[in-house]
């Protein structure tokens, strides 16, 4: 689905990440760790699209990303749910309008149903109406990704989805993700909750890897 | 074409995710309605101006007269000479003698409505119109002193050309005030939606993070500034006409000012202004924003 | 005066908090200098009419004219009998008999500057002045027609009037013209204040949480748009007077109109508008500022 | 310091904190936690003046808020250092200029060598004069932090300040905040990261309160 090549990727200082080469295979799930500022957050960008590396290839869904257009990005977003580290939101509709606004601007009409379930998955069942700005920081994290996984994407990349999130609450999102990952969607998770990667070990198979020194690593046997 | 239809198809979903309202907005109603107010008394300046200076310049372009001062009992001979040299002059069009009454009302205010004109001896006067060619003015004085030793051409535009070109100045600063006003309107509206889109960026930022395309967000941020320039732009012209409508009329001044407003089909020009400051509108915010949405991350 | 004072003083601390430009910014210079630009030439305009409305106005008012008709041999003396009445009543500041070569300048137009005016039985024109209380206009007719019987009073208003009321209008409307600039000017900025403090709120929520006190940031919004509306006033003023200076002269006019630009100190009130726009943008910003920071959380 | 009594709040809805009693003494060290959305932030946003309680009594420094103009509250401000849970910056100016912020506004200048050697310590040593959104969002809470602490404030609240932020790192500040509570400075820190606590509660004396069913508790064995 998503593929690295010899990545490497600088914002015009020193480089940030140095021959990164990944595979992300259909159905699989894989969680991002490193320090902080150790470049977790810019891999995603690359993953979706937002950035271009400076050297290497990024292979969105089999077309290179250097090639897309800004419409062929759009159109691939909609096959990937994004949560972004910082959550932003419309800030003058209501968080359903919100939780909907994929399918909108797909020109989709939401399922009433699923959209109840969800919202009530992620504990936001009754704040359907409240606007963004008057959410609290779990809230919108929970909003953020509720927004990503509504059309049913084939990839959900989340940037730290549980850093607000106390650990009942974060267990909650993991099963949902699990869940959703059995169904056979690609997950990619940026995280510095070891916790929550040792809990999803516990019920998939997932694949732990850590930017260390501007590379790519394979974490094992040390979480 | 295909733009402005997209623009007049009722999309409330992509008119939704832009924020309703805000200062940005208010400005872009604000300005659009105050530059056309403006734009509409220039107009209405320029045009009654314009009136002003054509009728002066009309009714001296092409005119002259012929002043013949003789004695009494040669005159009636004289101006027949003249009147027939006049016919077969080329490039005059016409001529006719100034009839007595018509020059006592000219000197009216000079000498009072009692002046015993035929007591005076007055010189005839002669007025003549140009052809389309133009005539010989030194040929025609020659011969004229030669068949009527007591006639003198005077052009005498020298009389109410002041006016024509004070009115033409006029005219000309209207036109200037006009020109400033539509280049102000289109600057602070184009810098209205740049403003109103740099204030979105979040906004923008999140559309292209769900997938949107960027002709979804244009087509909102285009919508809006659309209809604001033209509503704006509508009630400024609208009140300016009422005020214009309201102005003292012209009549006591006689026929030196035709009055301020609009005459006839004139009424109609000011409602184009609405549809180009829409136009300006719908051009300068597409290409801020296209211009905004290519300085984004994709 | 204190608020000027700490205006004026030069805090660049203060200054940076606030994000130096944008198109807020750069929306209220535009403003700023378009505004002023029109308001210099509306300026220009009603100036120049009010000159010319002044004069017109000004040789009429308080002057009358008595025009003697009569056999040759009386003429002289009822002309004595006129200046001597008139030097009597009560009302009239002065009065002269118009000598025959001005007579004959006025009349130039209508007869050639070859009139025979000694051979014509002109009438006699007796120009009077009225003094400060004004005359009896009827008393006069009554003495005169008493005393002088060929002698008529013609208070000749009638003749320049039109263009003193034309005039008249002319500056009104460049008034009127003003007074909407400056309403217009005052609502722009004043949005565009707004504007830009919602598109800083964030910047104010920062400020706020750090301790900063209310004054401090009100006084970084106020100094940032005094300055730009000072300096885009300042600049659209210096930009219309090279403009007006560059018009057309009005010479060749002749007295019909005083041309358009300004004259003398005239050409000192122009720089009376960037002042006046900053006091404006001063007390537009102030205000939005404490309003925008009232309304938001402590 | 900071004392609450018989305090209430309410967003316009339903009631989100009833009755909270709280005396923060000074060189006190506290915790808060709470699910999400339980109004952890609501509770700090009191403790700093800018909600003003529905009802009872809210004191900084002996004042009690509802009395306080908003000069007053502003000069509380410069006693208490603030870290938000979305830390916000002017994103326009260096990093360093809004670190010193609350100096600059205060009319103060900043020492040199004392904010060089915050920024190490918080690990942002070289990253003094990058611009706000430019930096990772861990960085952004390292900074916020120090923005917090640059003043040398008698009292310090911080909102989640290590919910974006690697294990190593989340030590690092919390022994940053343990060294200013030992110098004397009352920290209420609100955070669902319990193993943070734990570390804590190991090197100096802490209390950890918890919002529960809009009541706050002290939390305690179960830790
Ligand atoms: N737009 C940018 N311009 C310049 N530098 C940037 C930009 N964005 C990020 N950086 C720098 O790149 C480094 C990596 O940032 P990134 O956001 O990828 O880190 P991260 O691993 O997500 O960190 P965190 O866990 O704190 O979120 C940081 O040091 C940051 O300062
Ligand atoms: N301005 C507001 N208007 C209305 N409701 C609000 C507002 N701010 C917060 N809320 C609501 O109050 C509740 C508590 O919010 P608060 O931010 O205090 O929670 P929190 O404990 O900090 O949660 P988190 O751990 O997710 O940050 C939430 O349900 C939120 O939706
Ligand atoms: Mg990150
Ligand atoms: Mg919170």
């Amino acid at each position: 689905m998503i593929a690295f090549e010899g990545v490497a990727y600088n914002y015009g200082g020193g480089e940030l990440l140095s021959d990164v080469s990944l595979r992300l295979a259909p159905g699989s799930f894989h969680f991002l760790t490193g320090p902080s500022g150790s470049g977790k957050t810019t891999l995603l960008k690359l993953a979706y699209g937002e950035l271009l590396p400076t050297s290497g290839h990024v292979t969105l869904f089999d077309k290179t990303v250097r090639g897309m257009t800004r419409d062929d990005v759009a159109l691939c977003r909609r096959r990937i749910g994004v949560v972004h580290q910082d959550c932003q939101f419309l800030d003058h509709l209501p968080l359903t309008t919100n939780v909907v606004l994929p399918l909108t601007v797909a020109g989709r009409s939401a399922d009433a149903g699923n959209l109840t379930e969800l919202l009530k998955w992620v504990g936001l069942g009754s704040l359907g109406s409240a606007l963004p700005p008057s959410l609290s920081g779990g809230e919108r994290q929970r909003a953020a990704l509720a927004r990503a996984i509504i059309m049913d994407p084939e990839v959900i990349i989340a940037d730290e989805p549980t850093g607000n999130l106390d650990w009942e609450m974060s267990l909650r999102l993991l099963t949902l993700l699990v869940e959703l990952n059995r169904m056979g969607k690609t997950i990619l998770i940026a995280t510095h909750d070891l916790n929550l990667i040792r809990q999803a070990k516990a019920q998939v198979s997932t694949r732990v890897l850590r930017i260390k020194d501007r590379r790519l690593q394979l974490a094992g046997a040390d979480l | 074409m295909k733009l402005l239809s997209g623009l007049l198809s009722h999309d409330r979903q992509a008119d939704r995710v832009v924020p309703p309202s805000g200062f940005t907005a208010q400005l872009t109603v604000f300005t659009s309605a105050a530059m056309a107010f403006l734009a509409v008394f220039a107009l209405a300046l320029s045009m009654a101006s314009g009136r002003l200076a054509d009728r002066w310049a009309g009714a001296l372009a092409g005119t002259a007269t012929i002043r013949i001062s003789a004695p009494p009992d040669q005159i009636a001979a004289q101006e027949a000479a003249v009147l027939s040299l006049l016919a077969t002059t080329p490039g005059i069009r016409s001529s006719r003698a100034i009839p007595p009454e018509e020059q006592t009302k000219l000197l009216e205010p000079w000498f009072g409505p009692g002046l015993p004109i035929d007591a005076l001896p007055l010189p005839r006067l002669v007025e003549l119109t140009e052809g389309p060619g133009g005539y010989d003015g030194e040929g025609l004085r020659q011969r004229l002193a030669a068949e009527a030793p007591g006639a003198v051409l005077d052009d005498h535009t020298r009389w109410r050309r002041p006016l024509a070109v004070a009115a033409e100045r006029l005219r000309f600063l209207g036109l200037l005030s006009l020109a400033l006003i539509a280049g102000a309107t289109g600057a602070m509206i184009t810098l209205a939606a740049n403003a109103a889109l740099s204030a979105n960026l979040p906004v923008i930022r999140v559309l292209r993070l769900v997938g949107a395309k960027d002709s979804y967000i244009v087509r909102a941020f285009v919508r809006r500034f659309t209809l604001r320039a033209l509503s704006g732009a509508a009630a400024g012209t609208v009140l300016a006409m009422i005020g214009v409508a309201l102005l003292p009329r012209a009549d006591e001044a006689g026929g030196f000012l035709t009055g301020l407003g609009f005459q006839g089909l004139g009424w109609l020009l000011p409602f184009v202004l609405p549809p180009i400051t829409a136009i300006v509108a719908f051009a300068a915010t597409r290409l801020a924003a296209l211009r905004t949405l290519k300085g984004l991350t994709r």
